[in-house]
């Protein structure tokens, strides 16, 4: 049964990529993003990754597909053209770079098998020390936020550059030549009054799901970076169906722009904490006497800097897109 | 006791699965936009109810039938919205109603656009 | 040999090639990210696939199970995805304003404007 | 009986991958997106009874709130794009 979702999820995925190939619409091509994000999610799932299949539940069928469309929407859809000569050239390269591919998988370790190198190396103290040296069930979360903690640090701060990248890209509402509020009140031809209701009961269950998810990250699947996502995706909801100017007044841009900063800052003081006490960066021991308390308080912290950190630059992408959507449309 | 519940659980995933199955070969074989959103959003909501109440029924700790049933609730909620939501957005698009081979444009009731 | 054991390898070779070919063959700068990003997922899939251990549960330490499957790629790609959108973004709002200067995403059109120049 | 609903839940999952290829407009597409998420949730939801791991359950959860979140978003770009075209022809 398992082998069976497992081949027909993958089939699923070829097809959806395939379709992606032959499709030329680029609406059309986002809603299949969209699908092969659920799919690849789904996919996640039955290969055990539940962090993963959370973090790409969040990204791959929600925030990517969205900032796709806004794009898309801003540049004008860009008409496809009429199909032209068969790219021979591609299509041979690509040919042979995936036979040679295919090749060099046989020399790969059958699929699940439990003696694989990639088993035999760090993996196994993980999984038998994590317990006692770490204390939570989660070993990706102690293996993200202590055992690589550093790794993760890393990872935040492309995060974070990646979103002052955006901002220097494009400009923001309230920034300098960005658009001018022009929802004045009754300006929809129509109100989304029942899309509005309900949507006013749903968003507080988001962000409430949103922290358990980060302060239940280290007993179940999830963390600061899922947290963040669907934290940032409760005030994208809420700016679709309001306006860029009210989600504006609502969130501010200027104080999600200092948290993205702060989440970082969070992360690397903690860092330096351990530091000050002459222990090694990010060592966590320094916050309390028991060791595997102090592992406990400093994973939080941590997980803490990387949900603000993500929540906030993925909420900046957004209002630097919806702004540019406005300002194409204005 | 549990043979009782395991027959009902398997009933309901069994209905839950039928009315996914017309629901889908509906929403593939229809001709127009508003069929097949019918088709879809009217049988998707009971299916729901019914595969996540049958996985209800055969659970043996409290936890994972409370996440169940908070999925249920958010669906219940979400799913009919979605549908309003897209049949409205496809009328103001400019999508009207077809005839059974999907040539030509049904005539509206006076008074419609 | 057991050719079903290779089978997930292949779907990501498919995949990555599949992703590969938009990337070189659409001249539509939009298309184009959305082949790099079937890249990245193929090799999402592969680090996934060479986690699982079979019979392995998720790496979630519960009493009275033994094997687990592999949380190292586990972290390596849940961090991964999220650069991956936050590097997306990047680009996308790079093609934003590509098409603000050349009027157009095609990259046909832009490289005939640059030697009009 | 679970068996047969995960098949089902895929079959259903394979038909909406069909629309959301072949469309004809928009609105299919986003349609066929939006049953491929209701799916999903039942998928890993039921998956997560056969394969015995309740863990599995949060995440039908947070799909159940992504899906609602990208539907709305779909229908509410593509609207505000046909809405101020319209009224850019109209002025």
């Amino acid at each position: 049964m398992e082998l069976l979702v497992n081949s027909v999820l993958l089939m699923l995925l070829v097809a959806t990529a395939g379709a992606l190939v032959v499709v030329r619409g680029l609406l059309a091509s986002t809603m299949l993003t969209s699908v092969y994000g659920l799919l690849s999610a789904s996919f996640f799932v039955t290969m055990d990754a539940v962090d993963v299949a959370f973090t790409e539940a969040a990204v791959g069928a929600g925030v990517s597909p969205l900032l796709l469309l806004l794009t898309v929407a801003a540049i004008g859809r860009g008409e496809p053209r009429a199909a032209g000569a068969l790219p021979i050239l591609a299509i041979v390269l690509v040919t042979i770079t995936g036979a040679l591919l295919i090749i060099g998988t046989l020399d790969m370790p059958p699929f699940g098998s439990a003696d694989a190198p990639a088993h035999t190396h760090v993996a196994p103290r993980y999984l038998q020390l994590s317990g006692e040296e770490i204390g939570i069930p989660n070993v990706v979360t102690s293996v993200l936020a202590s055992y690589r903690a550093f790794d993760t640090l890393g990872e935040v701060l492309v995060i974070f550059t990646a979103g002052v990248a955006v901002l220097l890209i494009l400009a923001t509402p309230g920034q300098r030549g960005s658009a001018r509020p022009r929802y004045t009140p009754g300006s929809h031809s129509e109100p989304h009054t029942i899309l509005q209701v309900v949507s006013k009961i749903l968003i507080p269950f988001i962000l409430l799901f949103a922290l358990y998810v980060q302060f239940h990250g280290e007993y179940g699947p999830g963390g600061g970076f899922q947290a963040g996502v669907i934290f940032a995706s409760g005030i994208i909801l809420y700016g679709l169906l309001y306006g860029l100017p009210t989600v504006c007044r609502v969130v501010r841009p200027a104080v999600v722009e200092t948290l993205a900063a702060v989440g970082v800052l969070l992360y690397g003081t903690t860092g330096l904490l351990a530091m000050l006490d002459g222990r090694p960066f990010l060592d966590y021991s320094v916050f309390a006497a028991n060791p595997v308390l102090g592992q406990h308080i400093g994973i939080l912290l941590v997980e803490l800097g990387v949900g603000i950190t993500v929540a906030s630059v993925i909420t900046v992408i957004y209002y630097a897109f919806a702004n540019q959507f406005e300002m194409a449309e204005g | 006791m549990s043979a009782v519940l395991a027959i009902l659980s398997g009933a309901c995933l069994l209905l839950g699965s039928f009315l996914l199955l017309t629901g889908a070969l509906g929403f593939l074989r229809f001709a127009d936009f508003y069929a097949r959103l019918h088709a879809c959003g009217v049988t998707e909501t009971l299916a729901t109810a019914l595969i996540i109440l049958g996985l209800m029924l055969l659970s043996d700790s409290y936890l994972p039938p409370f996440k169940l049933l908070l999925i249920l609730l958010f669906v219940l909620f979400s799913s009919p919205t979605a549908s309003h939501a897209l049949a409205k957005a496809a009328w103001n698009a400019g999508v009207r109603p077809r005839d059974n081979q999907g040539k030509r444009d049904l005539p509206l009731p006076a008074g419609e656009r | 040999m057991d050719v079903l054991s290779y089978f997930n390898y292949w779907v990501v070779v498919v995949l990555m090639m599949l992703g590969f070919f938009i990337v070189i063959a659409r001249a539509n700068l939009v298309k184009k990210l959305i082949g790099l990003n079937i890249f990245q997922t193929s090799v999402f899939i592969l680090y996934i696939s060479t986690g699982k251990v079979a019979g392995g549960a998720a790496p979630i330490l519960t009493e009275g199970v033994t094997l687990y499957s592999n949380p190292l790629p586990h972290v390596l790609i849940l961090t991964a995805i999220v650069v991956g959108i936050a590097t997306t973004s990047v680009g996308l709002a790079l093609v934003i304003r590509i098409h603000a200067a050349y009027g157009s995403v095609n990259q046909n059109d832009i490289l005939q404007q640059d030697q009009q120049c | 009986m679970l068996a047969l609903t995960v098949i089902t839940l895929l079959l259903v999952m394979a038909v909406a991958l069909v629309r959301a290829f072949a469309g004809p407009n928009v609105f299919d597409r986003v349609m066929a997106a939006n049953l491929f998420g209701t799916k999903t949730v039942l998928l890993i939801a039921a998956i997560s009874y056969l394969y015995g791991s309740p863990e599995f359950l949060d995440i039908a959860l947070v799909y159940a709130l992504i899906n609602y979140i990208s539907v709305i978003g779909v229908l509410r770009v593509t609207e505000l794009r046909n809405e101020q075209r319209g009224t850019k022809e109209g002025a």
